[in-house]
């Protein structure tokens, strides 16, 4: 079972991802954004950071590296596609999943833990979870403020307590088919006891778990 | 430039030196470059010990951790820029630390900060505070270095004149270590990074090396904007030449950019190099070979590459999508020859823009004001200690820094075991049982009444600092924020900080592997605080199982106070300053055989005490209320006369633990409380709710940035 | 050919930047201010000698990725 | 009255997000764009019936919060 951890220039979660799945029995592979082929390949993460600097607009210009085309691929064949946080932004932009992200409510970058409540586990990411599950893990962004005017979002995750103005509090938001994932907070820095929750593994295990053979 | 500057290049270069010529030596020899009115009293500091692998004078310090592992440490300043733009200043300060640590070979896994503005009723300052600390964030979240500590400090004598200094801590194996050497002849000289503009033409040597008012608006550069993208490519580029050895040595471009990174590495190494202005890439037309030479375009290194390995290093900077140009070529002999246009603009000894700056012994003397401080003890506190210390937490400098760590990213690479918020930040080495802590420290305050002594009492706290994490000691890196060194009083603040964390370093048995100096920190002719800042790296061998956090204390566990009783001594401590506003007396000085004797006791309780808390700033009451909060817990603390409640005198710590889980040397140690109920009770005076306690903390900065 | 283009936040999006300075503005005294929007303008220098394909090719740029759909809306002027 | 303000960033300072744009631009096969600049501006609602005093209020909050004045230059259009 193989997962693809892509790396856009100015990706910077790579390799805690990359570290978490592992921890988690995963099998993880970098793979930069020039790459055409994931064949071979069970599932994807676009993982958190800043890539091309944001600039523009966040995940605006990531959308059209030349890996995207395979990420399409894969989503459409229905296998596990995760965003995390700016991955989330850049499967936005890429129309994958619904809606955009915006600066947060308050205008500051939020980096802390927050609580996350499970609304839908009919996704790849919250398989392994229940319906009222309390997760705690770290958010991570300045652009986490999730916005859908078509009001078409299936909505994973939500916020207990919104940090961000987030609509409906969505912190996690998937496709139709559940097997294309957006969230905002950071699964794989809640792995670890001694850095103060292991919440995320709930759903990285829940991601691995979805994965079927190519 | 001074006269006798001038004349000394004259008489180097046995002629009048050409436009490019007198541009690289105004800027190598400022103030910022050449250390010139410091580098006599930094020879003080001791800098020996057997981890040391790299010690001061290259681009950061490095130091031995076991297992095949180094850190390389280092921190900077940057003051004027970012009073001139607080974003774009403080952005542009993270990303040259940066470049200093990864130019060692080392990736960059922490940054910290430690900034000081004048107070938050003040709008501007209001400003720059937001800004400063955006621009860290801004530049710090989006290159990927967590920033996960720092320190904040507000005051007066800081508000025409804000301090900015950033603190970056390197990881790197053994066989990776680069240094800033241009190799042997024929080794090319490769520009990675950005194109030059005419960014901060003579930036460090304007700014940073005048009196502040001098430098009006028409004299000052051009703002340097960051670009932590361009950044964040430069780094993983340089990693992987690294990785593949494929350079010999490299040099970032910071202040007095190429003239620096031509002459710096070609000096060190005894060789000449010929570089070629044409081939530099550029983002303005019509630059001049002076702007060239002096121009501080961010993002930025020059890798010395032997021949035969330049199409591989240029195939790298492709991968990474950044800009390589060969820019010049080493040669034997000392001669740096610069060619613009086709024609020679420059030809003089590489090594003399280094080696043969000026060097100052500024005459120095004792402020006589010291004695009118001296000769007025710090007031008694008359108010209740319940009272005191609700304006303590809202203090801004003392109550919950929240406001601004969690703005900055300060868990990526997942090795935070503690953050800000704590003593010191504590990371982890992956794949070893070891992890390293940094305590940053400064205090103008108390330096100012007596700078020998709060020089050293910084290191003290900052090793303490450590030691509850479970760290030992191991190396400094130090930046010395200070005033005019023209002027004798000055300098004579700045020889006694010296002595002072000096004397501290020699007590501890470490060494400083690093720093920087700012001078010029003045404004109106008021010079600010002598503010020395230090940074602490500590080694945790092996890292606690459960390393104490202020929030592990739970109902029934005992209060302990450990070290020296304290004197009823307020001279310098926050109390005097938020109660009475007042700055008098004399600080109490340090015990350098209690320091070392504490910090090494520490160190063996971090692993088998779950609360272990440095009293430091707001004293006992404070260290207690921070446990409280953090824990959730109230507590009572015995009688314990007000006055000693908030000395903030020196080598004391809080240990909480259950009954009789643990015993203490008597002759330093005394119970002073318990922990339990909702409330705080310090020595039986009206009980303060956690609710109440908790709100104070929260709101002391956002309750003031909020308007 | 100078070519600019701004790009608008549909209405009915939030717009925190917006609200974050009419409330800064009202803070200073400016009571007057009733609503901020705040937009981008990208300023392109574009090779081409007929304004007319440069218009369309810059609109083309828009909707591929100078504006986001979901959020904005654009309006393109050649030669200003 | 409807006020315009548009906030331009100093020709001699660096800009890499319109760098940034530029090489994307070309990534994308849209070689004819030689340069980006990035820029902002504010639309305002403003009460007022004097366009003068207006301007000259709006051009004082641009020297407060809407431009930095060190990077950037302004210019107030009212009623556009
Ligand atoms: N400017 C800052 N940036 C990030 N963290 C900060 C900053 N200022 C203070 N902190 C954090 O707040 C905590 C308290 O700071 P400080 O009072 O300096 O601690 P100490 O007194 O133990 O040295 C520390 O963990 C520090 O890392
Ligand atoms: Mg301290």
């Amino acid at each position: 079972m193989r997962v693809a951890v892509v790396v856009f220039p100015g990706t910077n979660c790579e390799l805690d991802v990359a570290h978490a799945l592992r921890s988690l029995g995963g099998e993880a592979e970098l793979v930069w954004h020039r790459e055409t082929d994931l064949a071979g390949f069970d599932g994807v993460v676009l993982p958190g950071g800043f890539a091309h600097g944001d600039y523009l607009r966040t995940g605006a210009i990531a959308r059209f590296s030349p890996v995207m085309g395979e990420v399409m691929r894969m989503a459409e064949e229905g296998r596990p596609v995760l965003g995390i946080c700016n991955g989330f932004q850049i499967l936005c932009e890429s129309g994958l999943l619904p809606g955009a992200l915006i600066a947060n409510r308050d205008l500051a970058f939020i980096c802390r833990f927050v609580e996350l409540e499970v609304v839908d586990t009919g996704t790849v990411l919250t398989g392994a979870a229940e319906v009222g599950q309390r997760i705690k893990i770290p958010l991570n962004s300045y652009e986490g403020n999730w916005v859908d005017p078509t009001q078409s979002g299936r909505i994973a995750l939500r916020y207990v307590d919104d940090p961000n103005g987030s609509q409906g509090s969505a912190a996690a938001v998937a496709n139709d088919l559940g097997n294309v994932v957006g969230i905002m907070p950071h699964p794989e820095r809640g792995t670890d006891e001694l850095l103060g929750s292991v919440d995320g593994r709930i759903l990285l295990e829940g991601f691995l778990r979805s994965l079927v053979p190519a | 430039m001074t006269d006798e500057e001038y004349a000394s290049v004259v008489g180097l270069l046995g002629r009048t030196p050409r436009p490019a010529e007198l541009a690289m030596y105004s800027v190598m020899w400022s103030e910022h470059c050449s250390y010139k009115s410091s580098r006599t009293h930094l020879g003080r500091f001791p800098t020996e010990a057997p981890w040391v692998v790299v010690g001061p004078g290259e681009n950061a310090g490095v130091v031995d951790l076991g297992d095949g592992w180094l850190a390389a440490l280092r921190i900077e300043s940057h003051n004027h820029p970012s009073f001139v733009e607080p974003y774009q200043g403080a952005a542009t300060g993270v990303g040259g630390i940066l470049r200093d640590v990864f130019t060692m070979g080392a990736r960059p896994v922490a940054l910290w900060d430690q900034i000081r503005f004048g107070p938050l009723d003040d709008p501007k300052n209001r400003y720059l505070f937001n800004g400063v600390v955006a621009g860290i964030a801004g530049y710090g979240n989006a290159v990927g270095v967590p920033t996960v500590g720092g320190e904040l400090e507000f005051d007066d004598s800081y508000t025409g004149n804000p301090l900015v200094n950033v603190m970056c801590l390197g990881l790197l194996r053994r066989d990776q270590l680069v240094l800033g050497t241009a190799g042997d002849p024929d080794n090319v000289a490769v520009l990675l990074g950005n194109a030059t503009g005419r960014d901060g033409i003579g930036g460090a040597s304007v700014l940073a090396s005048a009196s502040f008012d001098e430098t009006s608006s028409d004299k000052r550069p051009s703002v340097q904007v960051g670009d932590p993208f361009e950044e964040k490519k430069l780094i993983e580029a340089c990693l992987e030449l690294y990785q593949r050895g494929l350079v010999v040595g490299v040099q970032d471009l910071g202040a007095a950019g190429l003239s620096c990174a031509t002459s710096e590495p070609a000096g060190r190494a005894g060789v000449g190099m010929d570089v070629d202005l044409d081939a530099v890439h550029v983002r303005e037309t019509g630059m001049t070979a002076p702007e060239l030479l002096m121009s501080e375009s961010q993002e930025r290194m020059m890798a010395f590459v032997s021949p035969n390995r330049v199409d591989e290093v240029l195939a790298v900077a492709a991968k990474w999508e950044i800009d390589g140009v060969v820019v010049g070529t080493v040669r034997p002999g000392g001669t740096l020859t610069v060619r613009h246009g086709g024609e020679v603009v420059a030809e003089v000894p590489a090594a003399s823009l280094a080696d043969d700056a000026p060097r100052y012994d500024r005459p120095l003397a004792r402020p006589e004001w010291l004695d009118r401080l001296w000769e007025a003890p710090a007031r008694r506190l008359e108010e209740s200690p319940d009272r005191i210390l609700l304006r303590l937490l809202d203090d801004p400098a003392l109550g919950s820094t929240a406001w601004v760590y969690e703005q900055y990213d300060h868990m990526l690479f997942l090795n935070t075991i503690i953050g800000p918020g704590g003593d010191a930040s504590l990371l982890r080495i992956r794949g070893t049982d070891k992890a390293l802590a940094v305590s940053t420290d400064g205090n103008g305050r108390l330096c100012r009444l007596d700078p020998r002594r709060g020089a050293a009492r910084l290191l003290f706290e900052a090793a303490l600092n450590v030691a509850v994490t479970g760290a030992r000691p191991l190396a400094v890196v130090d930046n010395l924020n200070f005033g005019n060194p023209e002027k004798p009083t000055v300098m004579w603040q700045f020889r006694e900080s010296v002595e002072g964390i000096s004397e501290a370093c020699e007590a501890l048995g470490i060494p400083v592997v690093g720093g920087n100096v700012s001078f010029y920190n003045e404004s109106e002719g008021e010079d600010i605080h002598p503010t020395p800042v230090i940074g602490l790296l500590g080694l945790a061998d092996p890292v606690p199982q459960r390393p104490p956090h202020l929030s592990r204390a739970a109902d029934g566990m005992e209060i302990w106070e450990i070290g020296p009783m304290p004197t009823g001594n307020l001279a310098g401590t926050s109390a005097q300053r938020v109660i009475h506003g007042d700055l008098t007396g004399r600080p109490t000085a340090a015990d350098p055989a209690m320091a070392s004797r504490i910090v090494g006791l520490a160190a063996e309780l971090a692993h088998q005490i779950p609360v272990l808390h440095d009293v430091s700033d707001g004293g006992l009451a404070l260290a207690v209320a921070e446990v409280c909060i953090a824990s959730n817990v109230g507590a009572a603390i015995t009688d314990v006369a007000t006055d000693l409640l908030f000395s903030e005198d020196p080598h004391r710590l809080l240990a909480v633990f259950e009954s009789g889980s643990v015993t203490l040397p008597d002759d330093v140690s005394r119970l002073v409380g318990r922990m339990g109920g909702e409330t705080l009770t310090l020595a039986g005076s009206e009980p303060i709710p956690l609710t109440t306690l908790r709100r104070v903390y929260d709101q002391a900065i956002p309750r003031r940035m909020s308007n | 050919m100078r070519v600019t283009v701004e790009i608008t936040r549909r209405p009915e999006i939030a717009d925190p930047q917006g609200t974050t300075i009419e409330r800064a503005l009202h803070d200073l005294g400016h009571d007057e201010v009733r609503s901020v929007r705040v937009d981008r303008v990208f300023h392109l220098e574009v090779a081409g000698d007929d304004p007319e394909t440069v218009k369309s090719r810059v609109e083309e740029m828009c909707r591929q990725v100078l504006a986001n759909p979901v959020l904005e809306d654009f309006t393109v002027e050649v030669g200003r």
